[in-house]
């Protein structure tokens, strides 16, 4: 295999990203942050790393885009934005900038020997759990740890925004996302995507357990379609006061405490699992987590309420 | 030899540089959580390759590099939606240095 | 045949790099917006195309996942920017 | 066998061809609405060329099954995105006769 396709890819994703960081117009910059997602998505793809790929797909080219764009459209655009710093600081940072990409690629060019991996602990996990996805074997089990972490900061980044709502609207709907004109095309998306959507969704957090997919990927797919729901104005979004979202939103992280609680007497310890159910457990914690992440992401890009409460 | 990885890895480099870039000289608050959203995707190509390298025990990859990866990529989004209601909080109150906003950003479904 | 099936995603990741072009020259937003189109559904077919080469049928997940958000991004573009006015008469917020 | 990596190569070549249009289109086009004219064709004709070589290589019936749904998805945003876009610069020409 030659490397030129690779060398042709890194240089795109480069490119792409020197004009998004160069190019005037805020929303601009945003498509090309798009670009660069979609191109990274690929070279996860050529790094082997097809789970990553997935999330990488799912999040830098459909959710995060959307969050920024939404801000785009809210943001007013300040005149302090066209004042640049001074030539001598443009060239002083990019020196050292350079300074620190040069470090970086002499790591890279020069590796340890023999690589560290921690692959073989990985695998050891594996033939106890007995699911075939290494990746979810080490989110859910090996580093369990990290996911559940992972999961409050989530739950805590919502409850980040959601403290941002004036005092007079606590408890409200975030504003509206739908778009600057009704348009029947995207209605006819919003009605007739969903339903494959969350086909999708399940499929890739199901998979999730023997193949590449899992409850990130899933819910990001599931969030993405509840956007799209709300974008064509088809539903708006949800109270922030209701009993049963803020009960969804803690369902992951708090099925996933009971399940490495539950460790304690029915296995060795903290979030481990008996050998004989370990694959139902996970199935569970899994599923969800993946309903929990769907609708935190959605809240997340929705935002703080933004109208008083009916 | 140069391998696979160490294009990507050249590739992230490049990527971190470019994202401080950005970070350090916008003037913007937008730009700069672009920029480091830039900065982010390259440190995350970094574990990819340290994952690539480290393929072994039958697996193409190192799964571990792979799964810590996969929760910086979400922890990254959700960062960046704190940083998004910050900015447009910011611009409700008029509480930035150069008030140019006026007070009433609020929805529509306000009043 | 994995050769050919390679050499295409190659030959396709250079076709849409190419329309790259076109989100630097602009002018409009929109001919922006259409690279990335461009390159999402290019990226699928890439996406594909290494799939049924490697063998690797997970890839193909991929692509359905990159197929499923191809229009997000165009319809997050529809948002429009602050100050502009709805159909409804009230200025979008 | 051979006929089956024949066909394979006869329409993904097609394919590559149509993206080839596609991104010339897109390149070389005078205005915005024509450039996009040229772009669904890529998104159309392209993807689904490819998809229909694709086909008989597929290892099994899911795969298959997969590469059909993913090419009806790609139809399904081409369509909307090219009206989406179409109003949107609709929208931006009406706000701004100049651009």
């Amino acid at each position: 295999m030659t490397l030129l396709p690779d060398l042709a890819l890194v240089l795109l994703i480069l490119t792409a990203a020197v004009w998004t960081v160069a190019v005037r117009d805020r929303r601009d910059a945003v498509i090309g942050f798009i670009v660069v997602g979609l191109l990274l998505s690929l070279a996860w793809v050529r790094l082997n790393a097809v789970d990553v790929a997935l999330t990488e797909a799912a999040i830098g080219g459909g959710a995060t885009g959307l969050l920024l764009l939404r801000a785009c459209a809210r943001l007013v655009p300040r005149p302090a934005e066209s004042v640049l710093p001074h030539p001598a600081m443009w060239i002083l940072t990019g020196l050292l900038c350079s300074v620190i990409a040069a470090g970086l690629a002499a790591i890279v060019v020069m590796p340890v020997e023999p690589p560290a991996t921690l692959a073989p602990e990985a695998a050891a996990n594996m033939g106890e759990l007995g699911l075939g996805n290494p990746v979810t074997v080490v989110l859910l089990a090996y580093r369990a740890l990290d996911t559940l972490l992972e999961k409050v900061v989530l739950v805590l980044a919502l409850i980040g925004v959601w403290t941002l709502t004036p005092e007079q609207f606590w408890g409200g709907a975030p504003a509206s996302l739908r778009a600057q004109q009704s348009s029947g095309a995207l209605r006819l998306l919003a009605q007739v995507l969903p339903p494959v959507g969350v086909v999708i969704g399940v499929y890739l957090v199901w998979n999730g357990a023997d193949h590449p997919g899992g409850t990130f990927q899933g819910g990001t797919v599931l969030a993405a379609m509840w956007l799209l729901v709300m974008m064509a104005d088809l539903r708006e979004p949800p109270e922030i006061r209701l009993h049963t979202l803020r009960l969804l939103v803690i369902l992951g992280p708090v099925v996933f405490l009971v399940a490495g609680f539950a460790g304690f007497w029915i296995a060795n310890g903290f979030l481990s699992y008996p050998p004989a159910f370990a694959k139902p457990i996970i199935v569970i914690v899994e599923a969800a987590l993946a309903l929990s992440i769907a609708v935190i992401l959605g809240m997340l890009v929705a935002g703080p309420a933004a109208r008083a409460p009916r | 030899m140069i391998g696979t990885a160490t294009v990507y890895g050249l590739c992230a480099s490049g990527l971190v540089a470019i994202g401080l870039y950005g970070l350090v000289l916008h003037p913007t608050p937008l730009r700069k959580v672009i920029a480091f959203n830039l900065l982010g995707s390259g440190t995350f190509v970094l574990f990819g390759v340290a994952a690539r390298r480290g393929g072994a025990a039958g697996f193409l990859a190192d799964p571990v590099p792979q799964a810590m990866v996969i929760t910086g990529i979400v922890v990254a989004f959700a960062s960046t939606a704190l940083a998004v209601a910050l900015l447009l909080r910011l611009q409700e109150t008029g509480a930035s240095s150069i008030e140019t906003t006026p007070p009433e950003q609020q929805d529509n479904g306000a009043s | 045949m994995i050769d050919f099936l390679y050499g295409a995603a190659a030959l396709l990741l250079l076709l849409t790099g190419l329309g790259l072009a076109r989100m630097m020259w602009g002018p409009a937003p929109a001919d922006r917006m259409m690279a990335a189109q461009l390159l999402g559904t290019g990226g699928g077919a890439i996406a594909l195309l290494i799939a049924t080469a490697s063998g690797i049928t997970a890839i193909i997940d991929i692509a359905l996942v990159l197929a499923l958000l191809a229009a997000f991004a165009a319809v997050a573009l529809t948002l429009g920017e602050p100050g502009t006015k709805q159909p409804d008469g009230q200025a979008n917020p | 066998m051979i006929l089956v990596d024949m066909f394979t190569m006869a329409a993904v070549g097609a394919g590559m061809f149509f993206f080839l249009a596609g991104t010339v289109g897109l390149l070389r086009f005078p205005d915005t609405l024509s450039r996009l004219h040229a772009l669904t064709k890529a998104d159309n004709l392209g993807f689904g060329f490819i998809v229909l070589g694709l086909l008989p290589q597929s290892p099994d019936v899911l795969s298959g099954l997969k590469l059909v749904v993913v090419w009806l998805l790609v139809q399904l945003a081409a369509a909307t995105a090219g009206q989406l876009i179409a109003q949107f610069v609709g929208l931006e020409r009406r706000r701004d006769p100049a651009a």
